[in-house]
């Protein structure tokens, strides 16, 4: 046990330290990679404390995506020389940010040492509803069922989302292709690389999913590994990267939502009220929903990576 | 408990509560789906459906006198979600299905798509984004669970952020850049407060927390960082920097919605925090702060109104201002003038909302008209287009304050109670506000009724002008709203039944 | 002192972290990091609580689970929407700062009181 | 035989854990990208194959073991996938970067 402490406590300062780099850290490219950092890291905190679902989603969409996203910005904003001739807050601002800070984590901290040692939970109530779903994984459950809500609004709000990002695109790009025309010739070592790992990760992607209705996984984990492997490919220049105002892509994009949304009113039909499953039916419903959500979870993540559209639409 | 349990138990009717939100929500998925002509068609055909279903959410609460409720999937707090409407939630929900339409009918002009023409980047951006404003606002005022409000935060805050920067103009680009910093730091901080409720009290519900939560250190940081959180979405003094740039920059139809409905929004939900959920606090001390906070607020915002260069930024700042009056209401909750108080909060939030969004149209007309919005260019503008002033003067008597407006009504409310508080200070502040708002109108006003009749690059359309003056003429019949609608108001305020009881 | 109070402290120490650097950094990208830090904070918050509910044989509360779940898709959304302005504002004005003189006016008019 | 095993596990991790910690200090220490690189190759390969080797008598099923050693193969596909395109990188730029 003291050995597990020793680790734990060495983790913790290995966490804080790497934040404390993404902070200080004197170049924004140096930072944005120890956010990556970072991000893996903090999944192996969320392993110690049993909560494999989570630790999934924050290393592949936490560090993983998130950290692409960030470590292309940093490269575009870095090529351009930005980083320099930044004007820095005066000293008294930052010891009254500091102070503010230190205050802040301090009294949290305080409130987090005095939460009782067995606290209140629904654990037990969402095990007793657990066999009504079908499903093996209680936090599935939670997103699919219990708080299915939640799940298909934040759904509403990836969608949100690209049309924020498509939003910034200049005005003659609009429903053209997302990244800039490159003529360069494709990498060859990145195209193998992508051409074996792409079908592995494929794999691996929708297992994540389908294991995820009755162990850790599920959707968001497998939709962002399918994620990862889409992004490869167009890396690799082995596909392209997709017209915003192709049909298939939008349809893609809102899969997910309405098939949930749909199967969320029918439940008024079918099972007496909005976001209801009929008893006995739940987990094909649930399964069926969830392979929808996956992929448009996949072709979300990526459109958000690569962006506002940056060339002219193709006619 | 049997309490607890009648205020969970679905009611009848009920399930026209997640149709309010879904029924905006679907409309942003297949409008984004069909694109083009189409999504303006989905965007202006369902807004008529969505206030059908805010009217009849809002008769079956007064009917029946009591809060609506619908549980999600059967699945009952804590474990599951339930939507709630009140009164303050069914009124809030009336105005925003009305607003929306007249921000939507009023933006036809400029971002509609003709037949057979490819789609373009604003009409669709703006058609799916105003429907959902439309679905997170519903979210906000019907969400009983403080989760499920944060996903409506969120939807909040994608919904609005890329309406700033439309024209993609670098000083917009900042503006968003600005807005969707402030909006996050709020959403975050509402979250971590969210997590300590959770951890002590082991549910979201709001009906719940209401009645276990006590007055223990969790509860006070959760509640200091949930209000901190909000308060910076809802752009209160000092945390409203951000507001002028972003709404004044806006395309006129997104800065109505902005500035009318969705910093409301926020404040909706503060209401929501200190009075549902958190009713067994000891208020006094934070409510004098929020009330002092916005007291600042009324002042310098109104003081900054007053130095405005442009007529949208003037706009902009005596949302500022006006945003102060809100808080007012908290010092003044408890006791016998408590209903006068919340009435009166929750007047000023109405009547501002109809009074910005006219005000706002009205000056996008402007800015159209002239092709600039410069107050010292206004000379003579009145005379050229009456109809367009008139709305925006009649929105003005609202923010100043003087009879017949909503905002009148309002602020007498506000006054009365607190006078019968014995809280002279917020009686001294909102006359001050008024007569700065009277100073900062007449300045916009007073040239453009006088002198030679302007010269128009173009003269604006009746429809347009004709939305404008029917938000205007909405905050004007507040006014004479009847005492049964601040019964209505009072229907599921929690102070008010445990007056009763 | 549990592995389960230790994540608590870390989060309690990321979400202060977080905001020195949001309110210090002027660059936008820097903010947008410490505000992932922040929220990882948030929801190691979450986490804590989670597993003090541990019950009913399994090791953490599932609820404060999947509100993690969706608390870090909406972070990675926002996080997009914010690289995406920022790389936008930087191609319109060649720098990519929130000095709050790239507020409220266009060019030739200076009353921007802030 | 369970001691013998127990004893291979450690021995194997063990040496594991030395590569890894030689290849950081060379990331930490070597003077340019090359030779750094050359290092984090070492802790690749040798070490994190090292440690799959000593899990995989502790492994509970053959899948679990199956699943071990592509992991092991994955790193190793992107290892060498990532030190070409860095290699590159460094050669277009020339070794100063």
């Amino acid at each position: 046990m003291s050995v597990l402490l020793a680790l734990d406590v060495g983790l913790a300062l290995l966490v804080f330290a790497v934040a404390a780099w993404t902070v200080f850290a004197p170049g924004a490219f140096a930072a944005t990679v120890g956010y990556v950092v970072y991000g893996l890291l903090l999944s192996l905190v969320w392993i110690r404390l049993f909560a494999v679902d989570v630790a999934l989603t924050e290393a592949a969409i936490g560090s993983g995506v998130t950290g692409v996203l960030l470590i292309g910005a940093a490269a575009r904003l870095r090529r351009a020389g930005t980083t320099t001739a930044e004007e820095t807050p005066s000293g008294s601002t930052r010891l009254f940010a500091a102070c503010l800070c230190l205050l802040v984590s301090a009294a949290l901290a305080g409130v987090v040492l005095l939460l009782p040692d067995q606290g209140p939970t629904l654990a037990p109530q969402a095990m007793e509803r657990l066999p009504e779903t079908g499903l093996g994984n209680p936090v599935t459950a939670v997103l699919i069922a219990y708080r299915s809500f939640d799940t298909v609004l934040e759904k509403v709000v990836l969608v949100l989302a690209v049309v924020g990002v498509w939003s910034l695109a200049a005005d003659r790009y609009w429903g053209g292709a997302p990244g800039e025309a490159r003529a360069e010739r494709p990498e060859p070592t990145l195209a193998f690389f992508a051409q074996v790992l792409a079908p592995v990760g494929i794999l691996v992607g929708v297992h994540v999913f389908w294991v995820g209705a009755d162990e850790p996984g599920g959707a968001f984990q497998g939709g962002a590994i399918l994620a990862a492997m889409w992004m490869i490919l167009m890396m690799a220049r082995l596909t392209e990267a997709p017209q915003s105002n192709a049909f298939w892509l939008r349809l893609a994009l809102i899969a997910g939502p309405v098939v949930f949304l749909a199967a969320g009113v029918a439940g008024v039909a079918v099972a007496g009220g909005f976001f209801a499953y009929p008893s006995g039916l739940a987990k094909p419903i649930i399964l069926f929903i969830e392979t929808f959500m996956t992929f448009t979870i996949a072709v979300t993540l990526a459109m958000l990576v690569a962006g506002p559209p940056r060339r002219e639409p193709r006619q | 408990m049997s309490e607890g349990a009648s205020a969970i138990a679905a009611t009848a009717g009920g399930s026209l509560l997640p149709l309010a939100i879904l029924v905006p929500a679907a409309g942003v998925l297949v409008s984004f789906l069909l694109g083009g002509r189409r999504a303006e068609r989905i965007a202006l055909g369902l807004m008529p459906v969505h206030f059908g279903v805010a009217a009849a959410i809002a008769s079956l609460v007064w009917r029946s006198g009591e809060p609506l409720v619908y549980v999600l999937g059967g699945y009952f707090p804590p474990l599951g979600i339930a939507l709630r409407a009140d009164g303050f939630s069914a009124v809030m929900l009336v105005t925003a299905s009305l607003i929306i339409p007249a921000a939507g009918l009023y933006a036809r002009a400029n971002f509609s798509t003709p037949r057979g023409a490819a789609e373009r980047r604003g009409p669709l951006v703006v058609w799916t984004l105003l429907q959902a404003v439309q679905a997170a606002l519903s979210l906000v005022f019907l969400g009983g669970d403080l989760f499920n409000l944060y996903v409506a935060l969120e939807l909040l805050t994608f919904a609005a952020v890329p309406l700033v920067c439309l024209d993609g103009r670098p000083e917009t680009l900042a503006a968003a850049l600005r807005y969707l910093m402030f909006a996050l730091f709020g959403a975050l901080f509402y979250l971590l407060g969210a997590a300590l409720l959770f951890g002590a009290y082991g549910t979201l519900d709001i009906v719940l927390l209401s009645q276990r939560i006590r007055a223990e250190p969790a509860v006070w940081l959760a509640a200091g960082l949930m209000t901190a959180g909000l308060l910076a979405k809802t752009a209160l003094f000092p945390l409203h920097l951000w507001l002028p740039p972003a709404h004044a920059n806006a395309p006129a139809a997104a800065s109505a919605v902005l500035s009318g409905l969705v910093v409301k929004g926020s404040f909706f939900l503060i209401v929501r925090l200190w009075f549902n959920v958190l009713p067994a606090l000891p208020t006094a001390v934070p409510a004098a702060v929020l009330a002092a906070l916005g007291s600042a607020a009324i002042l310098a915002g109104s003081a900054l109104a007053l130095r405005q260069e442009r007529l949208k930024l003037m706009i902009a700042y005596s949302t500022v201002a006006q945003i102060g009056y809100l808080f007012l209401m908290f010092p003044l909750a408890s006791g016998p003038w408590a209903a006068e108080a919340f009435s009166g909060g929750v007047m000023q939030a109405l009547s501002h909302a109809f009074a910005k969004a006219a005000m706002f149209l009205s000056a996008g007309l402007i800015a159209e008209s002239l092709g600039h919005d410069q107050i010292a260019g206004l000379g003579g503008a009145g005379r050229a287009m009456p109809v367009t002033f008139l709305a925006l003067g009649l929105g003005g008597l609202s923010l100043m304050g003087l009879p017949p407006s909503g905002g009148f009504a309002a602020k007498w409310l506000l006054m009365k109670a607190s006078i019968e508080a014995g809280q002279w200070l917020w009686a001294v502040v909102m006359l001050a506000g008024g007569l700065l708002a009277g100073g900062y109108l007449y300045r916009a006003l007073a040239p453009a009724l006088s002198g030679q009749r302007a010269q128009l690059k173009s003269t604006p359309r009746r429809s347009r002008e004709g939305v404008a003056l029917a938000l205007a003429l909405a905050a004007v019949l507040l006014a004479f709203a009847p005492p049964a609608f601040f019964a209505f108001l009072q229907i599921g305020r929690p102070a008010a039944s445990v007056a009763l009881r | 002192m549990t592995s389960a109070t230790l994540a608590g402290l870390i989060g309690a120490a990321l979400v202060g972290l977080g905001l020195y650097g949001v309110i210090v950094d002027p660059q936008p990208l820097r903010k947008i990091l410490a505000f992932n830090l922040i929220g990882s904070g948030v929801f190691l918050v979450f986490g804590i609580v989670a597993r003090k509910g541990a019950a009913a044989g399994l090791q953490s509360d599932p609820v404060p689970q999947a509100m993690v779940i969706t608390g870090i898709v909406v972070a990675f959304a926002a996080s997009a929407l914010a690289i995406a302005l920022t790389l936008r504002l930087f191609e319109e004005a060649g720098r990519a700062t929130l000095r709050s003189d790239a507020g409220a006016n266009p060019p030739g008019d200076g009353a921007d009181l802030e | 035989m369970s001691l013998i095993l127990d004893l291979f596990s450690v021995a194997a991790i063990g040496a594991g854990v030395f590569f890894f910690l030689a290849g950081t200090v060379g990331l930490l220490r070597f003077p340019d990208p090359l030779s750094r690189l050359h290092a984090l190759t070492k802790a690749d390969n040798l070490g994190l194959g090292l440690v799959v080797l000593g899990l995989l008598p502790r492994a509970e099923s053959l899948l679990a073991a199956l699943m071990l050693v592509a992991v092991w193969a994955l790193v190793q596909l992107a290892g060498a996938t990532a030190s070409q395109l860095i290699g590159r990188a460094v050669r277009r730029k020339g070794p100063a970067a």
